[in-house]
Parts: structure tokens; C-alpha cells; sequence
């Protein structure tokens, strides 16, 4: 099997592969995310970008833990401005590139998608649980989801996704909200708000006390989203969450996911998109399976 | 990995800027590797390790003016070790060391000696009290100083003095510095076309220290400092920003 | 430093350590519950009983991953009526027992606790996140925690606790109703909605498809919570959620837990209590500290 | 643990109502260990190894008629190895299997044989054609057969059979069987105060199989059949609810 055969089209993308780099991870500049494209993802998020240039949290800003990792990063970019050039940048690279953008009210998504156009997409980060009035205090209003969905599909002529927060008693309910303001497909998952604390002096590790947790801790909690989500909306669903082998992406397609995120799994390989993309292949062969048998084989398998 | 809590044992102060801290936590490192310091409720920055138990840290701002102050008994959290670190090559090397540059050399220049290498320090700073490391380098083979105000040893920057040595004779060269400085010994290696012999250890802004979050990437290649660094061949660095720009904690270039 | 500078006064109870067994681990009958005792734990909870006897989801009900465990037991338990004997057993201990409950609205709590006298607490299981119309269902209305925490006081002549769920937007909300429902504690957390597919054949793993995340993983989301609590609340936090030794109990106090509860980590070590109380003392002697300079610390580090 | 996929790669018809199934998965497990086996969309009931890579079933219900009905080419999902398993103890010991409780001591008779232990066998079931490994187990040792119909062998309980023996001579003794068959076989080594010489295997309802939910757990000393068990000494089940009352899924008591 070769590995046209992961060809995913994805909301109108076309991508050689169904493996993405997650936004904030190594999105921080176009040569960086270059890079991740050579090393095999099929497209790839840029950091979320705002409208101001923003220095983010204190350091400590991240860390790993046993499970997982914690990090409030605070959404440090250069502003939209500053950052078009870095796209154009990363364009070079020949896989879709995913704007990741963030912003307090519907008027802000509007105005930076319209000032750092040429992306490929626009990811709507609704969901950063580390960010005061931005991200999750976004994100956990369905109107509020819904109104900014509204507003980014308005601005932009390419497709748009939201990028959703488990930190909320009901994620399907924000996952419709989007659909109904127009989004192209969600993504799931968002840090979950989590925290560590100094044992040997008191001090919240983090500089901002309370981050967001990524990594293998969080996959099933991303699983289970993802299979809610795919359950009651008709837009595709990108799971990320945890991803750090193919097992854990077959495993994500099954809940449902039309294609995965990789973020915090760089840490261990610059090369997991490679190395799940190579998995998947063989995988896929073993069975001989082709890609959409996987997707949401979980609800088929069950009686949906 | 969580922060150790390091309890500083000893304070010696090396220059009037410059301190070392020895703590109760001895890591195992490679020379040039280092560690995210975390100085609480305040920052936490990186530092390379002076020797597996001590950083050695210029006062230049917040974090470091609280660390340069701390004493005996007080205690920072320590992330680490961390990166690459230096790969000893051949059998004669030279370190050039400008400024608190110095503090990732000296473990290097110790294991050099330790496997009987031939190891030649050249030791820049602005004036001759600042001068780092000049008597432990001194163990390890012979050392040469330069100081911007001729204060002490050669009046000029490190590249005046190394062009008094037979650089093609040297399989290594090991560099830490200030950027410029950096670009400079990589110039004047390059006229020379021995530029693939060398080893730098750059600086960028440091967030998460491992290789995730992509603050301290480098142009065109995409390399993290943090990991696929901080010391890196000539070959990653000739043709890259070193020297032109760096980026600021938003990710804005800031031009030298 | 001995043992009883852990001593522990918590909502009335005499605790001669401040760790207590987790509802629903090791709970399902009185020898059980007292041998848990016997290896230290400073209390014990039973296993959340109902009504009616049930038996729970189908196998696979729980099983262990990288960084946890998934459960969905599905709230097994022979009834009060049944159970009533097993209480009798348990206190034979010596250490007090918390009956957990659980119930679909206010009138069932009441007639349990009614039915099942002699615990030295209730704790209200209104956090299940895989219990279809109980648990979760009701643990996400603020409305209906403080109606049922008030039925549930009416009904007890003893403490009464609330258990929380982290599967809402507002877990603080959820606490303040409960204590404005006369809750005299609040345990933080039940487990984290999750699940996992068998990626060999597309099944969900889980009888019940999904369950609840314990374990490592979550611990971070639960001293979060507990810090959140612990900022707004007047009554006490009980922290649970991944504590497996001294350590992640003394972070967990640090975020504000007068107590905590441990539950998968008897997977590991059935001694964990012990364990834990050991390396307690032993901090707080090498600290010269006593337990309450360590109870919230973290907010005072920082400036609450 | 999640479950490994097991193919099935021989099926064994053993007796009328119990079959063994080979596996393409082969476990490092001790005699007496057990595994959690997912019948998929259906449900997760404990078995014995019989063999590195087999178990033998036998059929009662939903779950063992589905495993029954398995061809080669099927698959499972299988956890563990749990549990304690069997202590081989002395140098002559005796086995005491009734029905499906073979399975677990199959594998303790290769083990002890290997081992150069003078192994007796007895075998009990119902009838003759359900006596389960009679040829295996012959091959570490002698083996006596009791059927409760005496269809063949003996015509009585084990325990009948047992009391051929001189039963002092033993250093150990190993049953698995059903519930009142294991008390009695311990309530005549207790008459003959050799009760502690024994390692009997347990059966309870198991949910979680990993000794954390407190389903399986024993009155009155709280012990995990899945974790602390299944093996367990005499002093463990002489004051116990051992043969009088197990609990169902609920937790509910049932007299047996
Ligand atoms: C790999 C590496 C090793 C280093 N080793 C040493 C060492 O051994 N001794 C030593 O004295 N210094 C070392 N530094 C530099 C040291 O990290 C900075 O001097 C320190 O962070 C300054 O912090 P501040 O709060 O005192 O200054 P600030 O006033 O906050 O900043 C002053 C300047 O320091 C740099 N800086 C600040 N924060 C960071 C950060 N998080 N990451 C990187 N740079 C930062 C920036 O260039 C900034 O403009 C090293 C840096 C790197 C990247
Ligand atoms: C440690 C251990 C090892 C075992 N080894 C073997 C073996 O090697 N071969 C073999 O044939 N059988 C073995 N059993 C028994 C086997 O688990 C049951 O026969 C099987 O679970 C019945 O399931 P069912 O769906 O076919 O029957 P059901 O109709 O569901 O139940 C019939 C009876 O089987 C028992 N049972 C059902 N589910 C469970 C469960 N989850 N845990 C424990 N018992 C259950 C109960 O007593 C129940 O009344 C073992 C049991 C234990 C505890
Ligand atoms: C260091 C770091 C920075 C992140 N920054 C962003 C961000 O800017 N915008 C965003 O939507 N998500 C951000 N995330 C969340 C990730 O995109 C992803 O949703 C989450 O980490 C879960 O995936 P993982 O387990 O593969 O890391 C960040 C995650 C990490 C670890
Ligand atoms: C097997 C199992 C069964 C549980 N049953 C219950 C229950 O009946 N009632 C309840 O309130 N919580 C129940 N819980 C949740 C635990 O009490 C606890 O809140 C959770 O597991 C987090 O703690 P831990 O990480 O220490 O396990 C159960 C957890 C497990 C693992
Ligand atoms: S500092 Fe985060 S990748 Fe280097
Ligand atoms: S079956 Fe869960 S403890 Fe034994």
C-alpha cells in the first residue's frame, strides 16, 4: 500500500495524509512549520494568532508530567500583522496550512482572518483554558460559539473550523452551535484545565498557576468527544487528544475522526507524523481496510 | 518532568556580574546541556550547567538579579538536563569563550582534559574583572585572554587573538557567546574553510525548554534550540538568521 | 512525629489520618471496607448504593491504561436494604464509614439514607459519569444538587458530603449549591468522562462503551478543581483523583483538600494509606510544619 | 492493561461441555493464573491458562456457549496474566481437580514435573466422558479418576477417592473444582490436621479482574480473589464464607 492511499479530503483540503500538527506546537514560525510538514504531517496549524502582539504567560509555561503535559502558554504571538509573513513561509511547504486564530468577540475573528489571509483554513480557537477572556471564555457559550462561527465563515472565503473545549458539560451542545453558525468541522480536543503545585514550596508550578493538560492523560476523555460529536453533527470531526502512535489514531478514527492532530506527542519524535502515518498504512493493509471502513467503526460496530 | 527543588550549598562570586550557584542536585549532564531554572513565584529561565551540580549566571535582569542574590540555604527549582550538548571530535580543540559563554565550556574543557585532549581556551569579556573561568580553564590546558578594554591580555575582540594561532592545526572549535561574537569566530572560520569544525551553542527565548511549543525555533531550518540544540554545527547555522535576527517572547523578530 | 499529628477533624468526624478509601474501590462489602482500614486509611467509603439491588454494566467494566484506569461499573450494589448488614461490619473497623448514595432526585436520597442508618457520614454520589439517569445526570444542575443536598440534611442526623463531578463547565457553581444546600464538605473528583476502542476489531472497550478516567491522568484536573473550590467555598474540599503517594497528597492539600480520598491506587499497593500517612508525617517533621500550614497553601503563596 | 487480540488458532473439544482454545498470544503466567477474556459485544468472564497460550471453557452460560462456539480465524480480547497462581511446595504433592478445575492445574503438573516432583493426579467430574485431561496429566505423574456416576473409576465424590491414599505423605495438596467440593476436600485435610498443606483456587464474580472494584472480595478477611487469590492456603478459607455463600454482580449474598 502506498501512501496515496491515506489521501484525505478534508473539508475541501486535500490532504496526502489524514495526520495535522496541532496549533501552539511548533507553529510558532513558517520555517518551523515547514519543518513538520517535511517531517510527514498532512497539513498543519499555525499558533493561534490574535490581533495584538502578546508576550503569554510567566515561565514556567510548560512542563511535562508524569502522564501528560501542563502548559499555559497564554497565547504568546506576534499579532496578525507580524505573523502573515511567517505564512506565507510555511505555504512553501506544499501542505495545507490551517490559520489558528483567537479573539474576545465575533468582530476580532473577523478582522484578523481578513487581515492574514492566504491560509488555507482558519482553525477558531474557542477553547484555550488558560486565557482569560479569550479561549475557554469563549468557548463554553454556544452563542457566543455560534455568533464568532457566524462572523469567521463571513470573513473568510476559505473553510473554517472549531476547535472545541472538553472543559464544558456538554460539548455536543457547542459542537452544534458551530455547525449551525456555519463551521466546516470541528476540532476536539482543547486542553483539559488542570494544574500542579510545588510540593517543596507551596508555588503553582505554572506562572499562571493553572494551564491546560495534553498528552496521553487526556486521549480518552478526546476519545469520548469525539464520539459524541460524531454522533449528532453532520460536519466532519478532527480529533486530537493524546495521539502519540497510530493505535491511538485508528483508535480516534474509530470514535469518529475524519483525520487527527499531533501536538504534544512531538516531544518523544519530530517524526510521529511519519511514523503514525507509516502505521496507519500497514495497519490499513493488514485488514485491508481503506481509510473510511475506520472512520466511526466504533458506532457501526455498537448499533449507532 | 517537575521541577527538583535544588538547595543552594555554596555562592561564589566569579566577576562582579557574574555568580555561581552550587546546589544539592548533581545532574548527569553532557557538557553543554542544560536546565530550566525556575526561580518561584517570578520566571524561569534557562541556564547551562557550570558543572553537574552549579550554574553560573550573569545578573542581567529580574531572574537573574534574584538568582545572583540568592544565598546559602535558599532553593530554585530545577528542570533538566536538557538539549544536545557538545560532541568532543579529534585531538586538539579550541573553546572560545565570551562572556558568561564560558559556563557551558568549562565541563567541556574538563572532560577534554580527562580524555587527555589538547585543549586550547580563548576567554573574551568587556574588561579584565570580567574575565570568567580563566583560572579552571588554566587546568585543562593553556589559556589565551582578550578584553575589549585591553584591560587584561589581548586589547580586541576573541577573533583578534585567535587569528594569532594555527586555527587549521585545531580538529574542534567550540564557541559560546554573545551572537555576534558567535558570527564572528563563524566567519572568520569560514574564510578559512574549516567552518565545518566547529561547534556553537546558541541562545534563543526559552519557553518550555523541550522541544514543544516552538518559541525558540530557528530560521530557515526549523531547529529547536531547546532540543535539536543549543549547540549545533556550522552547517545548521551558515546560511540562518544567527547573527541577523532573533525572536522576542511574542515571536517578533528583533533585529542585532 | 507520630502518627496522631495527622489527626484530622473533618466536618465533626475524628480522623486519625486525613486519607480515606474512595467510594465505589474496595467498598462492596463490610470486610472489605475493613480491611482497607486495618491497612490505614483514616476512613472509608462505602460503594454507592441505591434502591433497588443492581447489577451493573456488563464486562469489560474497568480496566487499566498507560496513565489510568477506565471504569464504568455502572453502580452495582445490593440495595440499602441489603447493605444495611455490610455497614455493620465495616464499623466494626473502628474508623469512620461514609455511606456513598446515590439516587435520581431529592426523595430517593432521603428514603436511602433513611434506610441505611448508622454511617458516620453520607457522601451523595450525584457525579457518576456513566450511570445513565443518576450520577452525572443530576450532578450537573445546580438546582437539583442543592434540592438534593437539602433532602438528604432533612434525612441525616449525621455529616453530609457531596461529590462532584468535573465533567460541567462551572464545577465552583455546582459546589456552591451544594453547600447552600447545607452540604457540610464537598469530595472533588468523581472521574472524568472517557473512553477507549479496541482498535483490533472497532469495539468500544467498555460493557457500558464508555466510563469514568481515575487514576494518574486526572490528577492534575483534580487539584485544580479542589483549588477552585477551595477559593470560593466556606465548608471543607475533600481532594480525590490520582493520588497514589505522599506526594500528590501533600500538592492536593497545598490546593486546599482538608482530606483526601484514594481510590485506584489500591491497584498498585493495598498499603497506599499506610504509605501515604507515613511519608506525610515524615514531610511534615523534615518541614517543621503541621497539617493545616500546608491546607491551601498554594493560594497563599500566590496572593488569594 | 487493554485487551491483547488473541486469534484462535486450534480448538479443542476436551469433553462434551468443554472445549480448549489455542491463541496466537502466549502469556508468561504461573500455574493458576488467570485471564480476563472479552467475548466482544457480549461480555468479559475470568479464565485459568491452561497452557501459555490456551484456555479451556467450560460452557454454562451466554459468554462460555459464544467461546464454545469459537472457530479458528475468530478472535478475543485477553487481559492479563492476574492473580497469584500456585507455589509448588515439598517434593510429593497431590492435585485434586474437579471438572473444569483442571484447567488451572495443567499447567502446575507440567511445572512440578519439570521439577522433578512426585505429582498424584485425582481427577472428579460428573461422568466419564467429562473427565478433563486424564492423558496430560498422566504424563507428570499418576492419576486416579472419581466420576459421581461411576461411569468410570471410582464411584463417589474425590474425596472418596482421596481417602486411598495415604494422604500424610503428601507435602502439598492443589484443588480447583466446585465450591462444596473444595470444602470438602479441606474439611477432610483438616480432620487430619494437614489443612495447611493446601492451596485451594477460588471462584467468585469478577468485574474488574485487577483488585481494585471489590466485587470478588472474601468474608471475613476482605481478601481479592482476583488479586490477593485466586490461590489462597487453608488459613485463609477455614473461618470463611467458603462454601457457604458467594455474592452475585450485585454484591447480594448467595447461599449455596
Ligand atoms: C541554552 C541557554 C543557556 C544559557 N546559559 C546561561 C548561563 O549559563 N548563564 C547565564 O547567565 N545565562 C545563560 N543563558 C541566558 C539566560 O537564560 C538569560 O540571561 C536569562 O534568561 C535572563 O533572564 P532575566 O529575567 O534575568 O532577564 P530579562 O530582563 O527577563 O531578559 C533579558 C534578556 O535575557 C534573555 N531571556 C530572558 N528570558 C529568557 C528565557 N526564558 N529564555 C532565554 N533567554 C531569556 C532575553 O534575551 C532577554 O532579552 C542561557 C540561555 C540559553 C538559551
Ligand atoms: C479465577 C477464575 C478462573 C476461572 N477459570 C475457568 C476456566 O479455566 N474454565 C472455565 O470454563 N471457567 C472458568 N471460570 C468460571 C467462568 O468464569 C464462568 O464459568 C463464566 O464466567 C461463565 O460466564 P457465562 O456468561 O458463560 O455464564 P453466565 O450465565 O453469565 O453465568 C453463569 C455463572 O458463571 C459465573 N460467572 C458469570 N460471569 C462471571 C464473572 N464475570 N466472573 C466470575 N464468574 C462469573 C457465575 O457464577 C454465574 O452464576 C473461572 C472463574 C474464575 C473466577
Ligand atoms: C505547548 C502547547 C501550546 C498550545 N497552544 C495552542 C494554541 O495556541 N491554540 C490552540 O487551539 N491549541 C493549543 N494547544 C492545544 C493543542 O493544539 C491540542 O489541542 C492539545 O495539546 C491536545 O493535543 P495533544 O495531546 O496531542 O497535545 C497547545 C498545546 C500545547 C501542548
Ligand atoms: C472501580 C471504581 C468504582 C467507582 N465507584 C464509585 C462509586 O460507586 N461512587 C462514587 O462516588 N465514585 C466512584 N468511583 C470514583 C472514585 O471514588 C474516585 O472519585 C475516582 O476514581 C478518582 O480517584 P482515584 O483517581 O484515586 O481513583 C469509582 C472509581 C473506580 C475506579
Ligand atoms: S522553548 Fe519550546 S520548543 Fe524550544
Ligand atoms: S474483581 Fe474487582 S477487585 Fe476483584
Amino acid at each position: 500500500m502506498t501512501r496515496t492511499d491515506l489521501f484525505t479530503e478534508l473539508t475541501g483540503l486535500a490532504l496526502e495524509n489524514p495526520t495535522i500538527l496541532a496549533a501552539g506546537v511548533l507553529g510558532t514560525t513558517g520555517s518551523s512549520l515547514r519543518r513538520m510538514a517535511d517531517s510527514g504531517a498532512g497539513a498543519v496549524v499555525t499558533k493561534s494568532i490574535g490581533i495584538e502582539p502578546n508576550p503569554g504567560h510567566r515561565n514556567p509555561t510548560m512542563f511535562k508530567l508524569e502522564c501528560g503535559f501542563l502548559n499555559a502558554m497564554g497565547l504568546p504571538n506576534p499579532s496578525y500583522k507580524e505573523f502573515r509573513n511567517e505564512l506565507g513561509i510555511a505555504k512553501e511547504s506544499g501542505v495545507p496550512v490551517i490559520a489558528s486564530v483567537f479573539g474576545a468577540h465575533p468582530d476580532e475573528f473577523s478582522q484578523i482572518i481578513a487581515g492574514l489571509d492566504g491560509a488555507d483554513a482558519y482553525e477558531l480557537n474557542v477553547s484555550c483554558p488558560h486565557a482569560g477572556r479569550y479561549g475557554t471564555a469563549v468557548g463554553t457559550d454556544p452563542v457566543l460559539v455560534e455568533e464568532i462561527t457566524r462572523a469567521a465563515k463571513h470573513a473568510a472565503s476559505v473553510p473554517v473550523w472549531v476547535k472545541l473545549t472538553p472543559n464544558v458539560t456538554d460539548i455536543v451542545g457547542i459542537g452544534e452551535a458551530a455547525q449551525k453558525g456555519g463551521a466546516d468541522a470541528v476540532v476536539a480536543i482543547n486542553t483539559l484545565r488542570g494544574m500542579a503545585i510545588d510540593i517543596h514550596s507551596g508555588y503553582p508550578i505554572l506562572g499562571n498557576r493553572f494551564g491546560g493538560l495534553s498528552g496521553p492523560a487526556i486521549h480518552p476523555v478526546a476519545v469520548k468527544c469525539v464520539y459524541d460529536l460524531y454522533q449528532v453533527l453532520e460536519i466532519p470531526v478532527i480529533g486530537v487528544g493524546g495521539i502519540a502512535n497510530y493505535q491511538d489514531a485508528v483508535e480516534m478514527m474509530m470514535a469518529g475522526a475524519r483525520a487527527v492532530q499531533i501536538g504534544s506527542a512531538v516531544h518523544d519524535s519530530i517524526t510521529v507524523f511519519n511514523e503514525v502515518t507509516a502505521g496507519l498504512a500497514q495497519y490499513l493493509e493488514d485488514k485491508s481496510m481503506v481509510l473510511d471502513d475506520i472512520i466511526g467503526l466504533a458506532h457501526r460496530k455498537v448499533g449507532l | 518532568m517537575i521541577p527538583h527543588n535544588a538547595v543552594i550549598t555554596e555562592v561564589i562570586q566569579q566577576t562582579p556580574t557574574i555568580t555561581t550557584l552550587k546546589t544539592d542536585i548533581k545532574l548527569e549532564a553532557l557538557p553543554g546541556q542544560f536546565v530550566m531554572v525556575w526561580v518561584r513565584g517570578l520566571d524561569e529561565v534557562p541556564m547551562a550547567l557550570s558543572h553537574p551540580d552549579s550554574i553560573t549566571v550573569q545578573r542581567v535582569g529580574e531572574a537573574t538579579v534574584a538568582l545572583s542574590g540568592m544565598r546559602v540555604g535558599d532553593s530554585i527549582g530545577i528542570r533538566g538536563p536538557f538539549g544536545n550538548g557538545f560532541q568532543l571530535k579529534g585531538t586538539r580543540i579550541m573553546l572560545i569563550a565570551g562572556g558568561v559563554g564560558g559556563a557551558p565550556l568549562l565541563p567541556l574543557a574538563l572532560l577534554a582534559h580527562a580524555k587527555r585532549l589538547d585543549v586550547t581556551t580563548i576567554i573574551g569579556a568587556r574588561t579584565g574583572n570580567e574575565l570568567l573561568f580563566e583560572q579552571p580553564f588554566s587546568q585543562s590546558g593553556s589559556v589565551s585572554v582578550a578584553t575589549d578594554d585591553g584591560s587584561k591580555g589581548y586589547h580586541g575582540f576573541v577573533t583578534g587573538l585567535m587569528d594569532r594561532f594555527d586555527l587549521e592545526s585545531f580538529d574542534q572549535f567550540y564557541v559560546c557567546g554573545p551572537e555576534l561574537m558567535m558570527k564572528n569566530v563563524l566567519n572568520m572560520l569560514q574564510v578559512k574553510g574549516i567552518e565545518m569544525r566547529s561547534q556553537l551553542s546558541l541562545h534563543r527565548y526559552f519557553k518550555c525548554g523541550i522541544g514543544v511549543c516552538g518559541a525558540c525555533t530557528i530560521d530557515p531550518s526549523g531547529q529547536r534550540v531547546c532540543k535539536d540544540g543549543p549547540v549545533f554545527q556550522a552547517d545548521m547555522l551558515i546560511y540562518s538568521e544567527l547573527g541577523k535576527y532573533h525572536r522576542d517572547a511574542t515571536g517578533k523578530k528583533i533585529v542585532y
